[in-house]
């Protein structure tokens, strides 16, 4: 319905939630009960207060290198409860919302943010693959998953995430285009937040729109408002739906901005003028779902401060976990590599404990020599 | 089970066979290996006998196949994937340094990417430009790829399983100049060569030669040369360049006193200079004479007139037993 | 004109000539008179003799592998004749025909694929790049030339070819990006000759044509009948204005047939039925011009004849020319690696040539050892 | 002119916008280098100089960059281009080896490709995964490139220019962990270090210490301490890669009879590999004690936490100079 309807060679975008709460009532999908959408709100809120926690931990040192996700909520948590837990999710590096929402716990997401490989040691049963920092190869990951599926003639699909730089990528022209000779049942959610670290989408391509790429690989392409939990969920849905009948994979453009830096090591204001971003901050996911569920008499700052006390414990302990997390010994560090270690790295691995015992011994010592 | 006398291409062709008879999981894709059978015809018959699902062309694509062959194996499937050519395959190194070579570190060991690329390698041919290089050790020196070559069938077969088999991603290097030189017995049965292990394919006591690939039968022919000289040649067989099996050539050398590590692949930075330095390092004072390297030349591969010039031969190879000898 | 008309997405296809040489008068362009269509013709019947010839010489051992032409002549001398002889030529490797309009000598040609380095040095002044193998990989660098122009405020422009295969691969996608983004003066000729090796073009990509793949990179793309001189001459040119014109790149889908193997190395009967290539056979971009030319009493028996057995002395030279051009030497090899031999380069041509002596006293001596 | 005390990359900087004063030519593009002045502010400001005809941002995609750098390059223009981070440069890597190294070869010298590839290496500052790795041997091992790494702001101004003005494709690696490690004077001048040009650092006659780029400062700092063990090191910085300058390594080994080789990057096939082979061959006799290499392991690199485990550092120089004088 969204995906035919919708033609982003005419510049149509689906929103279903506007700015200011109202919603398109022929547009909402039934399953998004208040109660439903209480609940979206909810892992909204807990992922934003997570990342200012993260963002708070990294200027006093305790974290390292970190990429904000605040403005882009909805996107992921909307896209994410679109499908089913035994789907994958192939996430770039800036979807701690949507992995968290498909089972990543939060302590391994700060974990990997901290620089302990145990970040992205994926729990068992839990479909994600861990970020993917070189930018747009993770997308033909998501191709392969979802084909293996449908090899085995299972109902298993993927959705993977990327952002509007990826898109300049060869990489994601090869896995569009597998996706599209293969039918694969791959959800491409293209994270349009404006800016590729300084770049902006329009230094990035000279198409209008990223979703018109689709039209490339004979698959449907559709602009999505990303700041919209609704319309993310509903198109993603249709998307999943299309994916698992057999008819093939989708790309959707959720239309989205970065409210933050690009990563903590950043600086964005070298390249953006503060009056841009004030512009998208009424358009923020968040405000428009209280505003929502105030209508529906979901939303009051009590409740708010309520959740936020809650939450705020719960990141406590998620802070003290990690950094009380062992960092990786060097056994962990040689014994992943391969299933077995190499003769090579048996020996490297003597020698560096060799190292660290002379280490130790010198540095109690007091001298070094 | 009988034997049969094939060529590579065809000890190749039987592994696959019958890794995809036992193993449901293994699908063989990449440009042309479908209906074509492969512009080698390595994958010849493998669609008719196992249907378009599981032998298929993919788009030209490399990087493509790579990095959908990660996602499959990361979801249970085998794939063994067909790079056409190696001088093609740094379109798909991104995929293999970042992701393939990685996932088990990155995740510890959640997920794993147990897939063998094959690629044709090598000279010798005449074939045309960019379809004779020998990149091996850019793969080699990548932690987490094994990488193996073998040179005659019955090895191929035998590495072919092992790698099919084999719990990490397994780069199956083919001499492409071997492919139809020579045949040789493969039994029908199931069997392995393990992965990581030279083989000493000649004993004899005067000098080792090392070699890969085609360079094994210069070795053998120059061995052959060397001993109506005099001279005694115990030929490695490395098989496996990673993980190299320092302990079976460094023993041959302990003993011999005297190497010659012989490749294709342009001398500077070459494979032949781990070989070299840990044989110096791990022998010193064992060592008669300094290792000699056998190598092409740090020059683009020469088209077909002329690639000759840069290929390591027997005479090159005799040549440089006599001056190890002298 | 052609480029807006004519729509890939509605299937569109530019044709001015048909199969039986009649032609569509309001589109054939002025300057294409009977006597330019003579020359054209000449020189695709002149690549079409060589071709053949090659192959002849290829089949008796004195060639290398070769990839044959045949049925895509009119692609490429209409294409070529819309450019001037300053702008760049970037071919794959099947544009012999193109290439030699372009100024390259037919026995640099023939010594290419011969396996002599001397056949990919292009002579001074002739703005064409050697051939390229890696599929795909050229277009990025007619990118790059046209840029230059583009730069230093020169007119210059730069004509890429490339297969239907070509398409697939991710420097494709980022070349025609960058040429997006830059407005670069190039235009992109994909030959479709609806093979890449074995893999028919149906399994190269899902979309039903190429051109409409420039979409994604907001640039004009346009479908053609791919052996219709007069219709690539057209749209090439109409390309060409364009670019020179500052308005940027254009994506061609030449629709044409690879009448014979792959190269001589390959045989495609064991991917495509004999009834599939007779179906192209009337549709030969040469049968069409002859009976055109034949309409407009230039072309009859006698000056085919007369033609052919000029063009066959012609062709009789350069054989010869290229069976007595001497091979590379060593210094040649290790020459041109860099502007400097390294002193690692220097040792090792002072070893092959002590070895190459060595060989050849051996081999006087009659033995090796 | 007056010197400046300059961090390494305001030396890059300076070198960066006096070539382009001096040449209209030279183009300077990749990925954040406009309007940001690049990820690490190594081409600050040059955008607002030259305008954004002469230094502008591309997108996102290695392989676009390089490949049309080779077209620019041909076609008479002096592209210097970034890759963000060496971790992504396979990205590119079959257009360097494809197309950047072989141009003139196989155009036998009719086009050439001078260009300058810049791009951050090795680790150190803790940043994320792919961001620490050290290629430096995948480059190097290929006819056709140069492969230079500066290991002062002094040197890196120099190489840069030398690089700037190569008639060849140069690959200018910037060693990211000495980026703002310390500053030194650096002339306003025009001037060049020249490439394929090792330097001694400083003189010693019991061991050489052979390091590029980071290392140069671990060596240096090893040197001091063993100089309070009495033990006297010389020191080269390699500066060049490819062409590796063996006659300066050569010369200072053949005085000392020790030599040990540090580098980050993984030891097995790693660029110490052709060095220590080469110095065994070459000096065979003449070493009093094998080659140390005191490299990077044979793994994946690890991420932040707990990446010095990997990192060769002062320590383990000075274990190894120990070990080889014992
Ligand atoms: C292949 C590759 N090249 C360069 C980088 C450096 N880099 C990291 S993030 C980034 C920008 C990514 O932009 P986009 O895809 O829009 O994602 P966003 O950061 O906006 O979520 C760049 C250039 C990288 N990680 N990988
Ligand atoms: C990057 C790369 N991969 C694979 C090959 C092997 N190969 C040579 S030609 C070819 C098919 C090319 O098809 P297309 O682009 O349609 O051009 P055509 O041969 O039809 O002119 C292939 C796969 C190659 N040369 N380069
Ligand atoms: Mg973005
Ligand atoms: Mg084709």
């Amino acid at each position: 319905m969204f995906l035919d309807k919708f033609d982003p060679l005419k510049g149509q975008m689906v929103q279903i939630l506007d700015e200011e709460g109202n919603h398109k009532e022929d547009l909402l999908p039934k399953e998004l009960t208040p109660e439903v959408v209480k609940g979206l709100y909810e892992k909204i809120l807990f992922v934003r207060l997570t990342n200012e926690r993260v963002l708070k931990l990294q200027r006093q040192g305790r974290m390292g290198t970190f990429a904000s996700i605040r403005g882009q909520e909805a996107c992921q948590i909307g896209s994410e409860y679109a499908i089913e837990k035994s789907d994958w999710i192939v996430p770039a590096f800036r979807e701690h919302g949507a992995i968290w929402a498909h089972g990543v716990p939060m302590d391994k997401v700060l974990l990997y943010w901290r620089g302990n490989e145990e970040g992205s040691h994926i729990p068992d049963g839990v479909n994600v693959l861990p970020p993917s920092i070189p930018v747009g190869s993770q997308m033909l990951h998501a191709v392969g998953l979802s084909w293996a599926a449908k090899m085995r003639g299972e109902k298993q699909i993927a959705v993977t995430y990327f952002g509007d730089g990826a898109t300049s990528e060869g990489d994601f022209h090869e896995a569009m285009n597998f996706a599209g000779v293969f039918k694969t049942p791959t959800i491409f959610i293209c994270q349009n937040n404006q800016y590729a670290i300084s770049v902006p989408r329009s230094n990035q391509t000279a198409s209008k729109t990223l979703a018109q790429k689709a039209i490339a690989y004979n698959m449907p392409g559709v602009l999505v408002d990303g700041n919209d939990l609704f319309a993310m969920y509903a198109v993603t849905k249709e998307a999943a739906d299309r994916a698992r009948r057999g008819d093939g994979a989708t790309l959707i453009e959720a239309y989205t901005y970065r409210l933050d830096d690009h990563t903590t090591s950043d600086d964005s204001t070298k390249y953006r003028q503060k009056s841009e971003v004030e512009s998208w901050v009424p358009r923020d996911p968040m405000t428009r779902l209280q505003k929502y569920l105030t209508k529906v008499k979901i939303w009051n700052q009590k409740y708010e401060d309520e959740l936020k006390e809650k939450f705020t414990k719960e990141i406590d302990t998620i802070v003290e976990k990690i950094e009380s997390a062992p960092d990786q010994t060097l056994e962990q560090l040689f014994g992943y590599t391969y299933a077995q270690m190499t003769p090579q790295q048996q020996k490297q691995l003597e020698y560096v404990h060799s190292i660290e015992a002379a280490r130790a011994t010198a540095t109690e010592g007091g001298t070094n020599g | 089970m009988a034997n049969q006398v094939l060529t590579l291409v065809q000890a190749v062709n039987m592994g696959l066979r019958q890794e995809m008879a036992r193993d449901p999981g293994v699908v063989v894709y990449g440009e042309d290996v479908g209906v074509e059978g492969g512009v080698f015809r390595v994958t010849e018959g493998l669609q008719k006998e196992f249907g378009e699902k599981r032998c298929f062309d993919s788009p030209l694509s490399e990087s493509g196949i790579l990095g959908t062959a990660i996602g499959l194996a990361i979801n249970g499937m085998k794939p063994v994937v067909e790079m056409q050519f190696s001088g093609f395959f740094f379109e798909c190194f991104a995929q293999l340094m970042c992701h393939a070579a990685r996932m088990r570190n990155r995740s510890r060991g959640r997920f794993t990417v147990p897939l063998v690329i094959r690629t044709p390698i090598g000279g010798g041919i005449k074939a045309l430009e960019h379809h004779s290089e020998s990149e091996e050790v850019y793969m080699a020196h990548l932690p987490g790829i094994k990488v193996v070559i073998p040179s005659t069938p019955f090895d191929a077969k035998g590495l072919l399983i092992a790698a099919i088999r084999d719990p990490d991603p397994v780069i199956f290097l083919e001499p492409k100049r071997l492919y139809r030189a020579f045949k040789q017995e493969v039994p029908e049965e199931d069997y392995f060569i393990p992965i990581g292990k030279a083989s000493i394919i000649q004993e004899g006591s005067d000098i080792t030669l090392i070699a890969w690939g085609a360079m094994v039968r210069e070795c053998w022919e120059a061995a052959a040369e060397a001993k109506k000289l005099g001279i005694s040649c115990e030929i490695v067989d490395v098989r496996t360049i990673s993980p190299l099996d320092l302990e079976t050539i460094t023993a041959s050398v302990q003993k011999t006193g005297r190497a010659i590590v012989v490749h294709e692949a342009c001398r500077t930075f070459g494979a032949g200079a781990e070989i070299s330095a840990s044989l110096h390092e791990n022998l010193f004072g064992v060592l008669k004479k300094p290792v000699e390297r056998v190598t092409g030349f740090d020059i683009v591969v020469p088209m077909a007139r002329s690639e000759d010039k840069n290929m390591p031969d027997e005479f090159r190879v005799l040549e440089a037993i006599k001056k190890v000898m002298a």
